[in-house]
């Protein structure tokens, strides 16, 4: 996964888009894009562009399926054959069948699922345009789809990556820093609550590093928590 | 419940969403929406929105014919855009609207594919056109071949260095003869309409989508629905199908 | 797919094969092939040749597939192996998979599924040889096949395609034909009720001419419509 | 129903059809039935239909024989055949079908794979045969096995321009040495019998399915069923099978 | 299959191991190798080494697969992708859905599965190495893991491979054996019970050579059901 | 039953086998046990078993990195090993084993891929590494993560003669510049353990695998379960797999 770059991808403390270490890029966010759903989100980070949407708590088939005493929360992370440099064969790979796993599991935590007893949720992330950190982007637009869905949850997820490229620590890796660096990690958490849903960490750290850039990705999580706030009351405003 | 107010409401010439039988919802189409993709369109009929991409890269051509590029048209119907749509490879729905949107594009030879040639017999360009439904809120035949010429007019050739591509620089824009646009006339008892919303698609009797060229010639026509068509229906459905072809293709 | 020739495909008014252009080629037809099958059929175009066999009306299995107030009509397009120039891999298609779903909707018209409520009807086309116009052949074939089954039908289904090539107006294109033509137009009628059930149409036709066209398609389907019913008034005579 | 009478006709000595135990039903062979294949047999036992179609392309040789063509030998269970039979990717007993009818072929070297290479290392023919069930009505082995040597041995190999298949036009033969026959013995009781009619075939305890060549040596052997076969029985069953095999290669 | 070689395979009536015609390779059995499972063995002959579990008898599912009045075998041999000289892709191939048939087929005499009616006992046989004669040692481990399983059975099975080389016949054929062999024969057996289980024959052989193979395979697997026994004995001695 | 009483204990502070919360079951690695294979090592963990088996082919290199061989590592979840894993392609939980796995390699450049080129640009060396579960009774990860490098650092690379792999004959050491190992710690409740035996895997709330570096460097991490982390206990998770990972080196 990756091309090399020849270039220095730090040059005078500022990386190959302008932004410094720990910035972010521009982040856009929406909900009700989809109409056919029960919720959904368009969620952008620069580039990458990420839908999320939502279906259910409904009825799960076929029965064996089911769980008598419990719901499940079903979760399909995709590209789009066109959202990469070289097209994508559709359908899953390993990469993202392991993503949907590690998603789902980031959501576990937040949804009172033991309140839907034999039924589901199913939730999907959608790729668009990947320009690095798209499961992070994905999980932002998922727990905002999970939120306008009225899916009562414990805390939102707010979720980013960062990372490590010639010796500096930096925060939301776009496509060039992705493969170029020396190491990645993402991170999605309860920022309320301040819990850690998702960790996949990637290339060589000291045990300090990594305790640097966890704390990086803890801010950045509820910069965007600040975001999704909005976003979200600025759409429900009525309902409150 | 929706499905039987809008039967009633076509019987008695009307539709859910008070347009006219021969009236689209609002269109709108954006291009150049996926930096990644060497085309890219945005559709929205009403709510239903689709984005086709274009990738193209460099392959080798069939052996019947060495000297043409190649055209992959291909669709999944991701359970993101429906409550209908399951995961998995794409159902019989999804082959058949690539392929009617495939044969609108081929068969009015719009991709001129003698032109994609890299080295004769060997090397030539495969243009994949993928599309991704959005949202399903009905009428998906004419807005995904819709957003694929769109994407497709608006595509350019990447560059190759050595017989090779380099990664997001580009050259000529593809070479793309002819605009067809596609209709897909609806029946239900003696009503013809165009554009079902959802709520109309799930009674339709059948439907004929039929692809028109800027000369008001067809290029491809499927028959669709459960139900037949009297043979002395067929002319005013090509006539209905020609003449809003013409209205679309003002939008382009 | 389709091999382009060099040969002028029609000479002094007549095709390569010595047809006039709106004559068929040789047609024959027999029932009952297939004694494991309810009911079952072969129809030849020429060497275009098709076995169609019908099982059912049968309980459906699994039960979720099953609805309970109407039987389903179930059809597969197959093409052997063998059946082509180049060998067919087996298994479907995408092409074998639109032709399954299209001749599916040529018959449903024509069944009273609703009389068989939570069951199927299964029917089968498989091409032993392809030289043009396999999918009208097939359907030929299954009609009789569902005749010969006894299932009650409204009317017979007839099909057949029609062209344009060297600006000639061509009834039941063979293999050369189909892969050079201008274009062509597969159709399915109850010929009785004057009905179509299936229309398909590739290649660039101004309306005139595809008016044209499908006035031919009907005068052939209403020929080939009396080529089956003779076979089966000449099967089944005993039981009229 | 048909199953009980039938284990009681054959435990009184009987068949369901007044055959005796070591006899075929009638059988029709024709050759070159399908044009487009580069060899092909009909094959009808009592109504148990199939046709076997060979087909000849250009492939690459397997790493560890570069100097031998291809043989593969598949089989479709089609449902048309038989309403046991369902949609999908061949099931194990198709597979088996398909295996025994291959190691027939292969294990008595009837196909001469040396003299199939085009390019030494490189470019040699593929040799496909597909057998299609077309009507199911017992012993499918024997009637596949049949049809498949005599489509092989009707086999013209593809004409070759400038390393290219001429579609349409054959040259010499497909080589052939030897015509190997299958014979599948069935036991129930202390009863052998052959050619088992589909009723027999349900209520058979077990069957030894044997290539026999030319001069009455074996070639492939394959037990079948869910009982076991006492030691002692195994050479009557061979010899049984031996002279059946002779009987069947007579009507080639 | 199989890589042919050049040299001499008997020499001075010896085979390139230096095992005379008649002899089998070192033999090691072992059972309960697997902790998680019903019934477990390991064996080898010379380097193959084959493991067998047993999971079961336990219900089946899902429900229509169920047969009413006797329960069902069920039985999956796989080769890891190691195993081999070049790597297997993982997955069924042809070869291992009809060996597992036969497999099957060669144990369903000797259990007594109309004791569980709706219920499945699931075999599994894996082989780690493969140096010719695989099916036969699964087959062994299989019967013993049945039987460490505590399921009744009417006999143990013992298989054993023989086959004709260089105009010899010969007894457990290894890799390169199997591969340059001019016939080999597959043979299990219920050994008390003198009955046969599994035959499959590839190459020539005339019907006196079978007879003769056959008589050799029957001996061999008296012998290899005396190491099975005193296996099972030192094991579950005080069982006894 | 099992499970209930696992977590009773482990919530006073024991174990289901009275291991301390950082101890490890019995350990056993043994290395070439596979001479088909070009590298192998059989792990053993309490009960647990594990085969890794290494199989080097000539390949192709990824466009991208035309300079470097090519790593892939697969687990397959056979149903020998547990009663609840079944036949058919991988599911997400072996898909997930076996990246973890990979990336604990891949990551910490232990596999030094750029001496794996034959011809630049066109022929590399192919690594596999085939992980085979033999029984399982928790702790998967460690014990596939130790096989895989055991096998990896005694594997050696085919003999080449004119460019083709002569079987059975090897030549030099792969190249392995490190041997990362992995650590998975368990989180209930408040306390934090290390190699779960199978009935404590079932009530983890939470574990985290760890990949560590001989200089206690971390080249990989994922966080599984079900339930969150608080971020103040991330630290000290870090710090015992790191402990433990030098536990477990000492014994290879």
């Amino acid at each position: 996964m990756g091309k090399a770059t020849d270039k220095e991808l730090i040059v005078n403390g500022r990386r190959l888009d302008g932004r410094e270490p720990y910035h972010m890029r521009e982040i856009k966010m929406s909900v009700d894009e989809i109409s056919s759903a029960n919720g959904s989100a368009k969620v952008s980070f620069g580039k990458t562009t990420a839908y999320a949407s939502v279906h259910g708590p409904r009825s799960l088939f076929p029965k064996f399926l089911q769980e008598s005493d419990t719901g499940i929360l079903r979760c399909r992370y995709n590209m789009a054959p066109f959202s990469v440099d070289d097209r994508k064969s559709p359908g899953p790979d390993r990469r993202s069948v392991e993503i949907s796993k590690v998603i789902r599991r980031a959501f576990e935590p937040v949804l009172f699922l033991e309140d839907y007893p034999k039924s589901t949720v199913d939730s999907f992330i959608e790729i668009v345009e990947a320009d690095g950190s798209t499961r992070v982007t994905g999980i932002n637009a998922l727990s905002m789809a999970l939120a306008s869905a009225g899916i009562p949850m414990k805390d939102l997820v707010a979720a980013c990556s960062v990372g490590k490229i010639s010796d500096t620590l930096i925060v939301d890796l776009n496509g060039v820093e992705d493969n170029n660096s020396e190491s990645d990690v993402g991170v999605a958490m309860m920022p309320q609550k301040d819990i850690v849903t998702l960790l996949q960490m990637d290339g060589i750290l000291t045990k300090e590093e990594l305790v640097m850039l966890l704390n990086l990705a803890r801010e950045s999580c509820k910069k965007i928590y600040q975001i999704q706030k909005q976003t979200l009351m600025e759409k429900y405003r009525g309902a409150e | 419940m929706m499905e039987r107010y809008a039967l009633e409401l076509i019987e008695h010439g009307k539709r859910v969403d008070k347009r006219k039988f021969d009236q689209f919802r609002d269109i709108e189409i954006k291009t150049g929406v996926i930096s990644k993709a060497e085309g890219s369109a945005y559709v929205r009929i009403g709510k239903t929105q689709v984005i086709a991409g274009v990738k193209i890269g460099v392959g080798t051509p069939f052996s019947d014919s060495p000297n043409n590029g190649v055209l992959i048209v291909n669709t999944e119907f991701t359970p993101m855009a429906s409550p209908e749509f399951e995961s998995g490879p794409p159902g019989e729905n999804a082959v058949e609207l690539a392929r009617i949107v495939d044969r609108g594009i081929r068969e009015s030879k719009s991709l001129e594919t003698e032109k994609l040639v890299i080295v004769p017999g060997e090397k030539v360009w495969t243009v994949f056109v993928d599309i991704h439904i959005i949202d399903h809120q009905g009428n998906l035949i004419d807005a995904a071949a819709l957003a694929a010429i769109n994407a497709l007019i608006t595509a350019k050739l990447p560059k190759l260095e050595e017989g090779k591509v380099v990664a997001g620089e580009h050259g000529d824009k593809l070479p793309v003869a002819h605009k067809p646009v596609t209709v897909t006339v609806c029946k239900v008892g003696d009503n013809l309409f165009v554009d079902p919303a959802i709520e109309e698609e799930s009674v339709v009797e059948s439907k004929v989508s039929i692809a028109v060229m800027e000369d008001g010639k067809i290029c491809a026509i499927q028959k669709q629905g459960a139900s037949g068509i009297a043979f002395n229906d067929l002319e005013a459905i090509v006539d209905l199908a020609i003449k809003k072809a013409g209205d679309l293709r003002k939008l382009m």
